[in-house]
Formats: structure tokens, C-alpha cells, sequence
């Protein structure tokens, strides 16, 4: 339902250094007054890229998430690809 | 009186810059020949300005507010924005004047692009500049259309809106050279990432080399989603040949590079 | 099937709720006469959804984007932006179906608005809201056009734009009201603040009144001008025309009113 | 030659309650790491309506700096109108 403010976060992550140091530092700070689920909050914090991928997130508002948190990009198509059910994004899920 | 001296349809694939040793090196080769050779050009013509369409990857447009067209009407531009891509961080000078008669004669046409003073460039038009105009001193106005979030301008809008973009320049007294940046098919952090559709790509490639565009304008959004996610850039292509009219071009290099994730394309009108 | 069960052309001159008594009483219970009879006829109607035409006040959209046209397309919206409006703070559901199609149905006719999914709404939306659907439970699809920052679409394109809104409606299960919401002549925090071109007013008023919206689709920048910078806000009242088609309207009420700085002008179709 | 910065930052003043808090306690430090001429710092700090206008700065954009620092709409009308050029708006002086 706060599918939006998923995306939004990503958005403000990849492009704000303060912020993704905040996050660094302190994430459920950071994510404190947000209107995220219990669900939404986890899947970000522990970069749970197949969890962010089945939501219906954008792979380019998620590779950069991968990027700035190490995960090389072969282990983060390994994370989306490994759900049973494989949601393509090309028929617009993603475009929410 | 200005015109459109060349124009280029040029991929910009990041790992050119970010991960160049991911691809063959014949492949690599190949694209730098490709893009020395639009460079030589572009320094022999010597443009006063430099027309580039390229996609937003999620850097200067969110979903609060998502143009279709937007053009950067700015005195200069910061980029690249991104800290990985291995081009140094600079300011390119913009061209107000002309980026502002582009704006006033789309709408006179009926097109309403939105307008910015103060676009942060990313790989999407600093990786062409940063092969063919290195020096980054030729000015600049970038046009940045959707190609992220359905739904996105139709074919037929982007060809018509590069109409509006030729005359715009007919009307000044710039010499430009134009560039449609992106493509050709990928789908980039998706589960089909690598995957390239080259077919499309082909079928693309020789319409252009035909100076077919306007059959290009007449795809549909699905025609264009073959390409991917990412091919939805097929779009500034589109955009750059309706600027060019129908003129045939050159096929510089064509390289489907599934390390790079795309069909790297390149091509001079 | 859907339609336009009703149209409406409303000021939205903020001295009602937030200075109220800066005004000639009998000035106000006129405009509150007016504005609780548009209420009784949208009551009685029972539209599902209210579309509203209205400008930004530098509450969503900045020089840094500046769209001609937003569709908003969010489950809610948030509203008024300002703390001194004298509404209070509320959550009004939108109608993210029709906004999509409003923006699909404009995208395959060749007219492209930004879309967004977080609009404030400032009191160009919400004060006319405030009157007209206090309780704020029928659902909102805002539609924001600039009249802030020119460039801005031109008039022909404000009516071509209504048309498709309509057709968009027409496709949709909904019964919709329509309003256009501003002006008429104003110039807020300029030189001018206070002046009110009667003259143009009235003439608009004419043309509203006789069904010939048509004619106020061909009225050029320079003319719409005329009204001042607030008075740019015409271009609202021209889409809600052209969604409404050529109907004559009921003045229901007009009265330059210096205190508020414009002229009050509320119309029905 | 800033007249961008200036706009943007009355455009972030006047959205932004945060901000408008920060520059009550410590307008120096953050018109700081902003890219402002002296002249617009001092017209930005002193309220200077005129001065600020006369850069053609859009009426709308004013009135809420005018509001937030307690100053009456009639006031500022007569700050604005104490030039001796009236530098009028609606030629589109403003639109920078
Ligand atoms: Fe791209
Ligand atoms: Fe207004």
C-alpha cells in the first residue's frame, strides 16, 4: 500500500549523500517517521532486493540501493531472480 | 540562419566508463573507433551547441512530478551525477537563448515541454560528451524525455516534438549538431538483464540506415517495449530523427555486448 | 457511461477565508450566496468525482521542473499547503482510475501532462473545495496548469486539453463535476495589487455566459495577459470550457472586489 | 546573476517549516553554502522587499516571506512601490 513511499525513499537515498549516511547510521531512525509498513521497513534495511524487486520497485531505483551498499550486481540479479514466481517488471507491475 | 549540421544517435551504455574491462576488448575497440569517429566530426564541424535528448534515470525526476519532455534552460549543468562512473565531475556551459526558443516553439506547436534551471547530468548525456566532446566546451542544452515511468510520450509526439526542435534551431543563428542518446534494447536491474532483443535492435538499425524515421514515429508503446525497459529510450532516437528529417544515415558500429547488457549502436546523419 | 454532469468556473480569491472581513459585507454574502448554491447543486447531483483545473502558488512545482499541465494521480492528497488559509488541515481521497485515464486518453491524443502522486493542494484547489464539498468526501482529481511562470500552454492547447478531459470521462463509469478554478483579474504581491480590469472581465464573462468558449480558446498570450499575473488563472476556466463543450452559462454571481484584489466572478454550465 | 538561488530560496522558505526555523536562529549560516552575491544575502536577511523585487522576483514568491516574517501585505505594497523606476512584472521582467 505504501508502495510510493518505498520508491520515494529509494529515490532520496540515491540521490542525497546526508541521507544515505543517516541511513548508514542509524536506519530505523531514518525510517522512523515514514509511512512504511513493518514489512517495507525490513525489506530496506536489510536490503532484501528480491523482497524491493516483488513489491514492484524499478531496477534502476534498486541498483543504485546495491551499488551504495556493496552488493555487486550478479549477487543482486541472483537475490531478484531467485523468487519462484518470476514477476517480470516489463509488462508495467513495477509502474505503480 | 542555424541549422542542424549532424545529428547522431549514440548508446550510452555506463560500463563504457564504469566497468570497461567486463567486455571483450574487440567489442570495446570497436566503440571507442565508433565514437572517436562521431568526435572527429563534431570537431570539424565545430558546432556553436549541442542538442542532446537523453532519458532521466531517476536523478533530477521523480514520480511527484514526471514530465514527458523537459528541456534545461539553464546557464550550465553540473554532472555526472553518478559518484561510480568514472568521468570526472565538471560543469558544462548551457545555451539559454536557444534552449528557451526550443521551449517557445513547442508550444506555439501545441507541445508543452516542461522547463528547468537546474538539470544534474547524468550518464545519459555526460557518456556521449564525454567521447565526443571531451574538452566539454561546446555548449549544451539538454532534453530530457521519459523513458522510466509509463506512460511516456508516444512515438508519433517525440518525432513531432523533434520537428518543433529544427525549426526552433532554423530560427536562431546557432550551427548545432544534435544527439539522441540511449538504447537500444536492455533491461537494466531487471530479472531479463543481459538479455537483448536483436531483432528489434536490427529492424531499428535499418530504418534508420533507410532514413525511415517517420516509420520509426508510427511504432506503438508496445512495439517499442520489445526493447526492454531500457529501450523505451528508443524514444530520443525517434525524437533526434525527427529533428534530422528523413535523411539516411551512417550505421557507424553496431556490437550487441551482453556484459554491457546492450546493443551498442551508433549511428550519423 | 460517464459525463460531465456539471461545470463550474470559481474564483478562489483567498481574502474569503483568511480575511473576510477586510471585504464590504454585502460583497461577501454574495460570493457566499453564490458558492453555497453551486454547493446545493453539487449536492442534489451526486457526482462521484470532482475534477478540478487550478493553478500551482509555488506550493508543488518550482523553476527546477516546471510542468505545463499535472494530472494527479495519488490515492489522497493533503491540504491547504497554507497555515494562514483559515481551512483546516484535511486528507481528501482522489481518484487515481480516472486521473490515469484522463492521462492515458491525453498522451494517445497528443497532449502530454506531468503526473504526480504527491500533490499539496493549495487554496486554488482547497478554498473552492472549502464551499462547495465541505464535508470533502466526494473524490478529487486535481489537474494543475502553470500560470505562475511563462512560457505556459497557450489557450488553444488549455481547450484541446479540456476536450480530452471529457473524452476521458466519457470512458470512465464515473459522473463527474468539473471546475475551473481562478481569476479573474489580479495582480497578487506585484506593483499592480489591488487593480482589477473590469473591462476584460466583463468581456470573458460575456463570452462564458453566451457558450463561446471557442472564442476564448484563440485568446493569445498578450490577451489573457490583460488580467495581470493572477489573471493568467483564465487558462483554468478555458479547459473547464473546453471538457464542458459549447453550453451557455449562468453568471451566478460577479463583483470586483478591490479588498480582495479581483474580481469575484462565479459561473455554471 | 543569482537570481535562481534567491528564488529557490524563498521557494524552499515557504514550504519548508524547518527552514524557515533555521533562518530565524541563524540566517548566516544558511544563506552560508548557498551561491548568493552580498547584496542578495543582505535583501534575503533584512526583509529588503524592494531590493528583492527589483530583482524581479515573482509577487507570489514574496508574499509568503512577507507573511512568515510578520510583515502586512500593506506594508510590503508600499516597500515594493517605494522605487523610483516602478519596475512593473507583467512584461515578464520576472521571468528569469
Ligand atoms: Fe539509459
Ligand atoms: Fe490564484
Amino acid at each position: 500500500m505504501s508502495l510510493y513511499e518505498v520508491q520515494k525513499f529509494l529515490y532520496q537515498f540515491n540521490t542525497d549523500a546526508a541521507l544515505r549516511a543517516a541511513f548508514s547510521a542509524d536506519p530505523e531512525q531514518v525510517l522512523a517517521d515514514r509511512m512504511l509498513t513493518e514489512v517495507e521497513r525490513s525489506a530496506l534495511r536489510q536490503r532484501d532486493f528480491r523482497a524491493l524487486y516483488a513489491m514492484g520497485i524499478h531496477g534502476l531505483l534498486l541498483t543504485p540501493l546495491a551499488n551504495y551498499s556493496g552488493v555487486p550486481i550478479p549477487k543482486y540479479l541472483e537475490a531478484i531472480r531467485s523468487g519462484s514466481e518470476e514477476t517480470s517488471h516489463d509488462e508495467g507491475a513495477h509502474h505503480g | 540562419m542555424g541549422d542542424v549540421i549532424a545529428a547522431f544517435g549514440l548508446s550510452h551504455a555506463p560500463g563504457l566508463t564504469a566497468f570497461p574491462k567486463a567486455a571483450p576488448p574487440e567489442d570495446v575497440a570497436a566503440v571507442h573507433e565508433a565514437l572517436g569517429k562521431v568526435r572527429a566530426c563534431i570537431e570539424a564541424l565545430r558546432p556553436d551547441t549541442i542538442v542532446i535528448i537523453s532519458p532521466d534515470h531517476w536523478v533530477n525526476f521523480f514520480l511527484s512530478n514526471m514530465p514527458a519532455f523537459c528541456v534545461g534552460i539553464a546557464d550550465s549543468f553540473a554532472g555526472p551525477a553518478e559518484e561510480w562512473l568514472g568521468i570526472p565531475k565538471t560543469r558544462v556551459a548551457g545555451n539559454p537563448d536557444l534552449a528557451r526558443a526550443i521551449v517557445e516553439t513547442a508550444m506555439d506547436a501545441g507541445i508543452e515541454p516542461a522547463f528547468s534551471q537546474e538539470l544534474v547530468l547524468d550518464h545519459g548525456t555526460m557518456l556521449p560528451l564525454h567521447f565526443v566532446s571531451p574538452r566539454m566546451d561546446v555548449p549544451v542544452v539538454p532534453v530530457i524525455q521519459n523513458c522510466l515511468q509509463p506512460p511516456m510520450p508516444r512515438a508519433f509526439r517525440c518525432y513531432a516534438f523533434g520537428q518543433s526542435i529544427a525549426r526552433a534551431i532554423q530560427r536562431r543563428p546557432e550551427r548545432v549538431v544534435l544527439i539522441g542518446s540511449g538504447g537500444l534494447s536492455h533491461w537494466p536491474g531487471e530479472i531479463q538483464h543481459g538479455q537483448i532483443n536483436r531483432e528489434w535492435e536490427e529492424r531499428i538499425l535499418e530504418l534508420v540506415r533507410d532514413g525511415k524515421g517517420e516509420e520509426l514515429s508510427r511504432y506503438t508503446d508496445d512495439e517499442i517495449a520489445q526493447g526492454g525497459t531500457g529501450g523505451f529510450e528508443l524514444r530520443n532516437w525517434i525524437t533526434m530523427l525527427g529533428a534530422a528529417g528523413s535523411r539516411p544515415a551512417e550505421i557507424i558500429c553496431y556490437r550487441p555486448v551482453p556484459a554491457f547488457a546492450t546493443g551498442l549502436a551508433f549511428a550519423a546523419l
